[in-house]
């Protein structure tokens, strides 16, 4: 809230124009919801408690080229990470069971991080898979849907500067946790074991490094919150206790509609901060704290929108063949990454008061 | 910065005093200082940017006058004295009012030179107009009104109100038998009633009895048992004048612990999730903005009273409580944390507000 | 030390593996400790402490008998495989069982050697035995129970079920109608069908179909068309136990978090308002026992499911999270999230906590 | 949660019999609450806003022996902390404008503060009106309901031994803040100007310390809560909208229940550090930590559910003749003070952490 003129300018709402869609882009994130919808969905996430996660479908999702929306194009993509984030948030329904969303973290970071700093350019490919993996003091990297893998990229936090590097992931995987979301298993990898290099080391502020791909985890988590919440809604108009729907119930409607406010504030900022990040620097919030608080708002409202969805269905909730327990995994699989909704909420106080100043 | 931005900022040096940003604490509040301002906006076009000249505005287009909005809110502009006048009773008579109702009042209520009370609200009746009793019948050229009304804004000091009535009490369906009417608070028959208030901060209500008040029938504003509509479409002007304020409350409710080095992590975790509010107001609130622009009537409008609303709450009791005791020794914060219960109340309250959404959003079975 | 407690911490010093307290997570779930210690406790009076000797008690004082069970889930004893046998049961057998009945059917389920399932639910109806459907004609000596009833669990590995049925379709007020009658799971036209779970730690539940199921009419548990009090005041003997499995549930959630040294401010404040929610569910679990015990009926016995389970899985959630992307390769962690969704669902949700509390204690007018 | 046989012993339950009231106790309270309620209530709080608190009535509060109810024999009391607390919250609803629970604060601080280091006993009146005051690194002390108090017992916890004084007031008071709650204000007070005599300094928790003092606020703070709550509800029976009682309806019903469980949630913790501090240190929780949890919880009930019965009432709420508005300051106003419910959960979180190990 200061009031120097270089800040003043930016309130100007016409740079946010792209929080709304444009026909195209709804157009394409309809597109992206049909085509995943039919090909995975909660069918496809519960097989993988049964048996592997259908690596051979990645094909389909490189042959749509979503893996390599929104970067550069001199990395070999095409359009801004708003697309990206749009793809993202349109496959929540579908709880792809395939590290599409690891991916774009990857790459999208890569795409911020600034100039390679041996001048190599990064061209990336729709064949390969790859993950994220920040590293904070131990060489056991935990890395979320990093099981499929083919590379990973690295951000070393730990020194003065931040590094961002690139490695063949090969034989570094040591685990594969599947217990929470089978469908986005946490892989351990060993640092030591992989051989990394170095594509931007001149960075020095952690969370605009880390910006892109917490905006793209929040739009993940807006995808699965929404969903839970539109099914959640379809259950309450559908069952009858009491002699009336339980949809009329202010116990329950009330509750949908704060969920419904937590999925909008979600997707409010997680819009904000990929529009940000795309007009690279101009708008009057810095996109490293929109992207925190996106990540923040995002897991609040993944985590109780599930939640809600599981306390509506009641004790059908419960159950193998209910739904509800699928989304409520995928959120609580990806929430801790890059931070936990509180780590992220008081991040983002410290970049605003050290803006402030 | 848009050329439009950078006329502002122009008119804002020439009309506000050196040192407002510093001092705008001192500043705002002062009421001389007010009424100058409106005058000034009015006078060039600042007031309602995209109205025409010679009505406070210069034919801005709705982004370009957002801009303005949003900028003017940011940079804590003196607060209009008759808000409602400017926000409700002027778009409404620019819609409906005849040209002679125009010719005498848009003018004035633009200026601040005559202030408006919105005769609404009822005794044992909530916000919604259907269940309303007051009553007119036509008697010549006049109506002659009984009823009353309460939580009626600053109608002591105001000259006019907009006062809606029953007309047509055998109508098929309640919202169809209401007409508003522009009643003279100087009447004869009107008695206005100050209710005590729970705090300095807190809206100054009134009660307003209405007995034998003979209105003329120009006075008419709108069609007659059109009333609803002329509601509805008033208040639709203010829409965005909202969250623009509450985007800008919350976040300044907050702003001294920003300046707190000593802040515990509990708070400073607190403190983003109130910035997050913040900032969701704002950018849902330019979603819809957008939307609108692109010719679509976007749902999430509706979340933009119940969280900013319990947002600005939970910012006031996070303003006070992350002070501890010390917070006892600041008279304002106490001010602006009792003013902050009535935000979940006027308007709407909550429990209304997750009505709406439930209903009219998500599609859940109405209830009642 | 008081005498009992001094005497049941060495019956536990015999019962249990000398290592137990130290490797209690590995030995709770011991399936052949859990019987053996089952049967010890009942032969040795300690498995229901008040009940007389022979019935797995020792005529304690029902104050004594508390401080037995609070000891024992505060040191984790093996949990009770068929607990609803022993909690639910056993005290309506007690209470309503013929003499035959008792002598056949009390010591094996005290014992654990014959399991107990317990036929309320159906599909379509909550858990109001208000609304159940499923039938039983009388036939010479016989009932013929045609139906289904679904949430049973361990219906797959028990002999016998408590089945709630429909005697009298014409009784003037629904719960007047309803009969428990003992089932044999073995018995012609039964067919019993696991559901899938969401996670291991999930209760097994089962679907009951029965279809033309012949039961002998001295299999009749308590009155004809008694069984609402049947119902109720069997499920009564739990209420103490399960308060008390909340406490130590609750505080053991968050046991792993005491033990670190690095937990930040906003962690450490949620733990404590988690540690409230535990200790305010002994205190009150302990304001109803003593309130019982000087002759009321404590209303806030009321609020201990609510507090209980909504407690439970904030604890949950709290214990997942506050260790981070860590808190993902520890699959126990996960099992006790998923769980506790389920605290707030079965036995009546939140939801219709709060109506009760609502309606019953505050007397707030019903709205159904 | 340690399994020793020294913690194990006290577990029996038979230890908190003092949470019920015997018939007696039960008696005393409802006399003191028909006798304060009576006397003042909602009115004489009201009035506090125009004129000065009506001190002249201390007279009946100290003929009553209210103040010195709960303190040992030799302090010139009787009965236990118990009989304080039930009497404290039995006088939530009257919003006594007289400062009756700072001085029982004092007093009970004085009580449990150990032997005086210098073999002093130290004698109190009815009379005689007294606040509390934490010293903690400034010498200008902030006193709940300071503004009447004839003398002030200071908690110094600036070393490493807390240490407890007593000093008369006289001319140290150098302001009154009457805007939260006239009835009981805050004073502000120069410790320079203040003459102590010191009372016990052998003591290092300050937790300890502070727990009688702090277990008295939660009586206050819950006894605010229950009545907020007790006339939120009699509005909801009342007030009729859309064609049935407001309390009908689940958004009202399920937050006014929510309330009673937070009041009940209170009101059970604070009886058990009260038990707990009756019965010397026999209990399986420190007093300390239970008072720390009791008072967190208190304010938390006494603020959520002052603000409902603010909501429940609607605009009605928000005037000055609607008695919401006196509840709400009586518990913002107290809320603060030995910690706010934050401060006092992480407290409480340390002293089990340390209890633990």
């Amino acid at each position: 809230m200061s009031t120097t003129t270089a800040s003043r300018v930016h309130t100007d709402p016409s740079r946010w124009r792209d929080l709304v869609d444009s026909d195209e882009r709804a157009e394409f994130a309809a597109s992206v919801r049909a085509h995943l919808g039919a090909r995975f969905g909660p069918d496809a996430a519960r097989a993988c408690f049964d048996a592997a996660q259908p690596a051979e479908a990645w094909r389909e999702i490189a042959a749509a080229d979503y893996p390599v929306i929104g970067l550069p194009e001199a990395m070999g993509g095409a359009g801004s990470i708003v697309d990206a984030v749009a793809m993202v948030e349109a496959a929540g329904p579908a709880l792809v069971p395939l590290p599409l969303v690891s991916t774009v973290t990857a790459w999208q970071t890569v795409a911020h991080a600034g100039r390679p700093s041996e001048g190599r350019a990064y061209e990336v490919s729709s064949e390969r898979r790859a993950a994220l993996a920040v590293v904070d003091g131990t060489d056991e990297l935990v890395v979320l849907d990093g099981a499929l893998a083919d590379e990973v990229v690295l951000v070393d936090v730990r020194g003065a500067a931040v590094r961002v590097s690139v490695a063949d992931v090969s034989d570094a995987v040591t685990a594969v946790h599947r217990h929470v979301d089978p469908g986005r298993p946490t892989a351990v990898l060993d640092r030591t074991r992989l051989s990394e290099t170095v594509l931007a080391d001149g960075r020095t502020d952690v969370d605009a490094v880390l910006a892109p791909a917490r905006t793209v985890l929040a739009a993940d988590l807006t995808g699965v919150g929404a969903t839970a919440l539109d099914r959640a809604v379809r259950h309450a108009l559908e069952r009858e206790q009491f002699g009336k729907r339980i949809g009329a119930f202010q116990g329950i409607k009330h509750r949908l509609a704060d969920v419904y406010v937590a999925v909008e504030r979600a997707r409010s900022l997680t819009r904000a901060a990929a529009v940000a990040l795309a007009s690279d620097g101009t708008s009057d919030l810095s996109a490293a704290e929109l992207a925190l608080l996106a990540k923040a708002a995002a897991t609040d409202a993944a985590v109780d929108s599930t939640r809600a969805y599981v306390q509506v269905l009641g004790a059908m909730g419960m159950t193998f063949e209910a739904d509800a327990h699928l989304y409520f995994r995928r959120a609580q699989q990806t929430a801790p990454f890059l931070g936990s909704a509180a780590d992220c909420y008081r991040a983002a106080a410290l970049v605003r008061r050290e803006d402030h100043r | 910065m848009s050329d439009v931005l950078a006329a502002y900022d122009r008119f804002l040096g020439e009309a506000l005093p050196e040192d407002y940003a510093a001092r705008v604490d001192h500043y705002r509040h002062d009421d001389h200082l007010r009424t100058e301002f409106q005058v000034a906006s009015f006078e060039a076009g600042w007031l309602v940017p995209d109205w025409e000249p010679g009505l406070g505005g210069q034919g801005l287009s709705s982004g370009d006058a957002l801009a303005v909005r949003v900028e003017g809110a940011r940079r804590r502009v003196p607060k209009i004295h008759n808000v409602q006048g400017v926000g409700v009773v002027a778009p409404g008579l620019r819609r409906f009012g005849t040209p002679a109702q125009q010719d005498r009042l848009l003018r004035p209520v633009l200026r601040g030179d005559e202030w408006w009370a919105l005769g609404m609200s009822e005794p044992g009746s909530g916000s919604d107009l259907a269940s309303l009793r007051t009553q007119a019948r036509r008697e010549g050229d006049v109506f002659v009104v009984n009823g009353s009304k309460i939580w009626t804004t600053q109608a002591r000091e105001s000259r006019w109100a907009t006062l809606y009535v029953r007309t047509d009490p055998d109508a098929a369906r309640p919202h169809a038998g209401i007409s508003c009417l522009i009643l003279d608070l100087r009447s004869p028959g009107v008695d206005v009633r100050p209710i005590p208030r729970a705090a300095q901060s807190v809206d100054a209500f009134c009660e307003v009895f209405l007995d034998d008040v003979r209105i003329p029938a120009d006075n008419l504003l709108g069609p007659l048992n059109g009333g609803w509509r002329v509601a509805s479409e008033s208040l639709e002007h203010e829409r965005d004048m909202i969250w623009v304020n509450n985007w800008v409350e919350i976040a300044q409710a907050v702003e001294p612990a920003l300046r707190r080095p000593d802040l515990g992590d509990d708070a400073l975790t607190e403190l983003g999730r109130i910035l997050a509010d913040a900032e969701a107001v704002r950018f849902t609130g330019l979603r819809t903005v957008f939307g609108r622009l692109s010719g679509r009537d976007p749902d999430e409008f509706f979340i933009l009273k119940l969280l900013g609303s319990e947002a600005a709450q939970r910012a006031t009791r996070f303003a006070m409580e992350s002070t501890g005791v010390d917070g006892l020794l600041d008279a304002q914060l106490m001010e602006d944390r009792v003013e902050s219960l009535g935000a979940t109340i006027y308007g709407g309250t909550s429990e209304v507000q997750r009505n709406i959404i439930g209903e009219r959003v998500l599609g859940l079975p109405r209830d009642r």
